[in-house]
């Protein structure tokens, strides 16, 4: 649902860039990272996926709340709606890299890949905190997302092994 | 048996009006990624609000001057002015996280987008702040904030293991996912979030306002010496929650719907209405403070007439400049730029300023042309020497701290 | 003139030598009387041969606290003197020049 | 002259002693009511002729005027606004130096507030409410 390929043109280039900053970082941390040596790409993506699983574990947590009658569809409906943002800000910084060997190339559609299943996921349990009827269930939302952070923990490992 | 219910109102409301969104966030982003092992910060930072706002609030007492028009005398025009546009500024950006955090309460209310509600909270800020009396401003705010407390309740709710936060606590250690200069980051940001400057201009203009005198003095001591540790205990309750809660489950505070959520888990549907009351309060009554103090210091500056006590044309440029304000904060935020953030930013931008409202306080409070018999005793200046250093300390590390951790991430 | 032209002005004595710059301008009300204040007349000027900022008025008075902030900016002040009216020969775009043999007078207020 | 405590008192005067800086610039003015009207951004002297050799015995220069207005700009920035624009209180309106410098006026009448009285009728007093007394 969420697939649609978001820009099209030829993406900035932000290594380093991590969780929710302006831009007026990314020249800093461009530089810090050049500093460093590193090239930037693995960085960006441990941490689109670390901020993915907050995002995701958000999200459990406020469907678990509502189904044990614990929270308004106001406060969930809000909740998810602020982890989406949270998602799509991390999926983001991972479409803008622009991988230089094969194996980035490789690291970065893997990534992409869990995180927009993870999008997905999180869509689904949107559309369950909001349906009545009909729609997938609460329960069904929880499944899904679960799922998700199994991916998510899954990829965080391996791309920690790196 | 009157005077009695005048202090315990001035308590209540110096805890509820403790929090804004400053402290709600920082606490809650703090608690999430390091526990409980700031919590000593907010202490430092509590005792120090304590010791420059009762300073301030008797220097507005004993002579009837509030802190800018100090600041301007004491320092000249144009260390004045320099001081003047930096904390001008970053109380232009405290209106704006402010307001932001009053629509962003509304929508965890009501699932109306924060946007639509932006207007509607910028509009009530000018209406209290043109229409309202100020002792009624304050008491609502204050007690309607007190609904926080919530936090508190939720906590022992939770049931967490206490022997393992008192341990956070009292034994602070960086946590192993965060690195050393990122803990020093949010150290700041707790302090800042703690000691904002607007809070001391609000104090001693609020004293003007309500025209306190030496006699007022000793029930403004008690409000500020029991009412902000309380909030101060408050603001940790917001931190223990988030570590309880939020912190096992991997979650890094990055929006307000996730402060709430701890609430919900310890007090159910109850502690959310009261979470979001609290919310609403404190982050308004925060939002008509920093207008004010936007008004306040600009006025005390320029030597313009100002005050809430007279009708607003008496004091015509005080209130044009703070309509100017609010329109200001109004466009930052429909561009769409996330409050929190924003929020996040101000208090750390608040440290970096501390030095420059806190100097020309402590120097009046000492000097008798002003102060008459009330001056500074020995003790409260030591402890104020010792304060001045830390805050130059902050403040000096803020800006390298921000490059190095990339601002806290 | 305007008395922000003439703080900050270099000093020189007769002999062309600088000794500082106008800290300050020293004003005693008891010039012919009004309505409501006398007339403040111009009694001398504060000149300080390090710093022309007249930071705070520690340099002046008898205060002692917060320590030490009253000891550095006294430091920052030290050696500066008052010279009355009666010593100035002459205010001009290089500066203010003292007459011979002119008084330095402690700035003290108190 | 080396030594600061070394310096002779200055033999006394009969008035009270205001240094410029200390008691006077960037305090506040508040007129006979109470009301804010302005900080003393500079002051006005009576004198002396500049670049002319003061013969011995030339009266001393008195206060003429508190100033306002561009001249604080001008004091922060450098420079020198034109006479014409200075913005003057004179200083047989003050009553009182203390903290503040009190005047024996009302400020309704006085230049220094020409601004605040502008926006006041064009723009605060036509918004409903804005004479509405808050206490």
């Amino acid at each position: 649902m969420l697939r649609r390929t978001a820009l099209t043109g030829p993406a900035t280039h932000l290594p380093g860039r991590k969780r929710r900053r302006p831009h007026v970082w990314a020249a800093c941390l461009t530089m810090a990272s050049v500093l460093a040596g590193c090239s930037g790409t693995g960085s960006t993506i441990s941490t689109a996926v670390e901020d993915s699983s907050s995002a995701i574990a958000t999200a459990r947590l406020a469907l678990h709340l509502e189904s044990s009658g614990k929270l308004t569809r106001a406060a969930t409906s809000t909740a998810l709606d602020d982890s989406l943002k949270e998602l799509e800000t991390s999926r983001k910084t991972v479409l803008e890299l622009s991988p230089a060997t094969e194996m980035e190339r490789q690291a970065v559609q893997e990534a992409l890949g869990v995180l927009d299943h993870c999008a997905a996921s999180l869509t689904d349990a949107r559309d369950a905190a909001a349906s009545n009827d009909g729609g997938p269930t609460l329960p069904d939302g929880e499944r899904e997302l679960a799922a998700a952070a199994d991916r998510l923990s899954a990829l965080g490992t391996k791309d920690g092994g790196k | 048996m009157k005077r009695l219910l005048g202090v315990a109102l001035g308590v209540l409301t110096a805890i509820g009006g403790f929090v804004d969104i400053g402290d709600l966030v920082t606490n809650a982003v703090v608690g999430s990624r390091f526990g409980l092992s700031l919590v000593w910060v907010v202490g430092v930072g509590v005792l120090g609000i304590c010791l420059f706002a009762n300073m301030s609030g008797r220097v507005a007492a004993a002579s009837g001057r509030a802190t800018f028009e100090v600041i301007r005398e004491r320092l000249g025009p144009r260390a004045g002015l320099a001081n003047l546009s930096a904390s001008f500024l970053i109380n232009l950006m405290t209106v704006t996280a402010e307001i932001g955090g009053v629509a962003l309460a509304l929508q965890l209310a009501s699932s109306v987008h924060y946007l639509l509600w932006i207007p509607v909270a910028a509009l009530a800020v000018w209406l209290v702040v043109w229409r309202v009396k100020f002792s009624i401003m304050e008491n609502v705010t204050g007690l309607l904030g007190l609904t926080l407390i919530v936090f508190a309740v939720a906590l022992f709710l939770l049931k967490p293991d206490w022997g393992n936060l008192a341990g956070q606590a009292l034994a602070p250690a960086v946590p192993a996912e965060e690195t050393a200069p990122t803990y020093w980051y949010y150290a700041i940001a707790l302090f800042g979030a703690a000691m904002t400057p607007y809070e001391v201009f609000f104090f001693s203009s609020g004293a003007v306002e309500e025209g306190w005198s030496i006699k007022d003095l000793v029930q403004s001591r008690i409000n500020v010496l029991v009412g902000f540790p309380l909030g101060g205990l408050l603001s940790v309750a917001i931190a223990g929650c988030a570590a309880v809660v939020l912190l096992p489950a991997g979650i890094a505070v990055t929006s307000l719907s996730q402060v709430i959520l701890p609430v919900a888990e310890g007090a159910g549907k109850v502690g959310l209405a009261f979470v979001l009351v609290g919310l609403v309060a404190a982050t308004f009554g925060a939002a008509l403070e920093t207008t004010l103090s936007s008004g306040y210091t600009l006025a005390q500056f320029f030597g313009w007439s100002w005050g809430k006590f007279r009708r607003p044309a008496q004091a015509a440029r005080f209130h044009l400049a703070m309509i100017i304000c609010l329109f200001i904060g109004l466009a930052v935020l429909v561009t769409g730029v996330d409050p929190v953030l924003v929020t996040e930013y101000s208090v750390v931008f608040s440290a970096i300023a501390l030095p420059l409202t806190y100097l020309p306080i402590l120097i009046v409070a000492n000097d008798p042309q002003y102060m008459g018999q009330h001056v500074n005793g020995r003790p409260v200046n030591v402890l104020a020497m010792v304060y001045l250093v830390i805050i130059l300390a902050a403040s000096l590390a803020a800006i390298p701290l921000m490059i190095v951790t990339g601002a806290g991430s | 003139m305007i008395l922000g032209d003439l703080l900050g002005r270099d000093v020189y004595d007769d002999g062309g030598t600088r000794l500082g710059r106008v800290a300050d301008a020293r004003f005693v009300v008891d010039g012919v009387p009004r309505q409501l204040l006398a007339e403040a007349r111009l009694l001398g000027l504060v000149v300080s041969p390090h710093s022309a900022s007249s930071f705070l008025g520690y340099e002046r008075t008898g205060l002692r606290q917060p320590w030490p902030l009253p000891s550095l900016l006294r430091w920052r002040h030290r050696g500066s003197f008052l010279v009355l009216w009666e010593d100035i020969v002459m205010i001009g775009a290089q500066g203010v020049r003292l007459r011979e043999g002119f008084t330095a007078y402690s700035p003290a207020l108190d | 002259m080396k030594r600061g405590h070394a310096l002779t008192p200055v033999p006394a005067v009969p008035g009270r002693l205001l240094d410029a800086q200390l008691h006077l610039l960037d305090r506040q003015v508040i007129d006979n009511d109470g009301v804010p009207v302005t900080t003393v951004d500079d002051l006005e002297l009576s004198g002396p002729a500049l670049e002319t050799e003061l013969a011995p015995g030339t009266a001393a220069p008195v206060l003429t005027a508190l100033l306002t207005g561009p001249v604080l700009g001008t004091r922060i920035f450098g420079g020198r606004p034109p006479s014409s624009r200075l913005i003057r209180i004179p200083w047989a309106d003050v009553s009182e130096v203390g903290v503040v410098l009190k005047l024996g006026v009302s400020g309704e009448h006085l230049d220094a507030g020409w601004v605040e009285r502008w926006i006041r009728d064009k723009i605060i007093a036509r918004i409903p409410g804005g004479r509405h007394d808050p206490r």
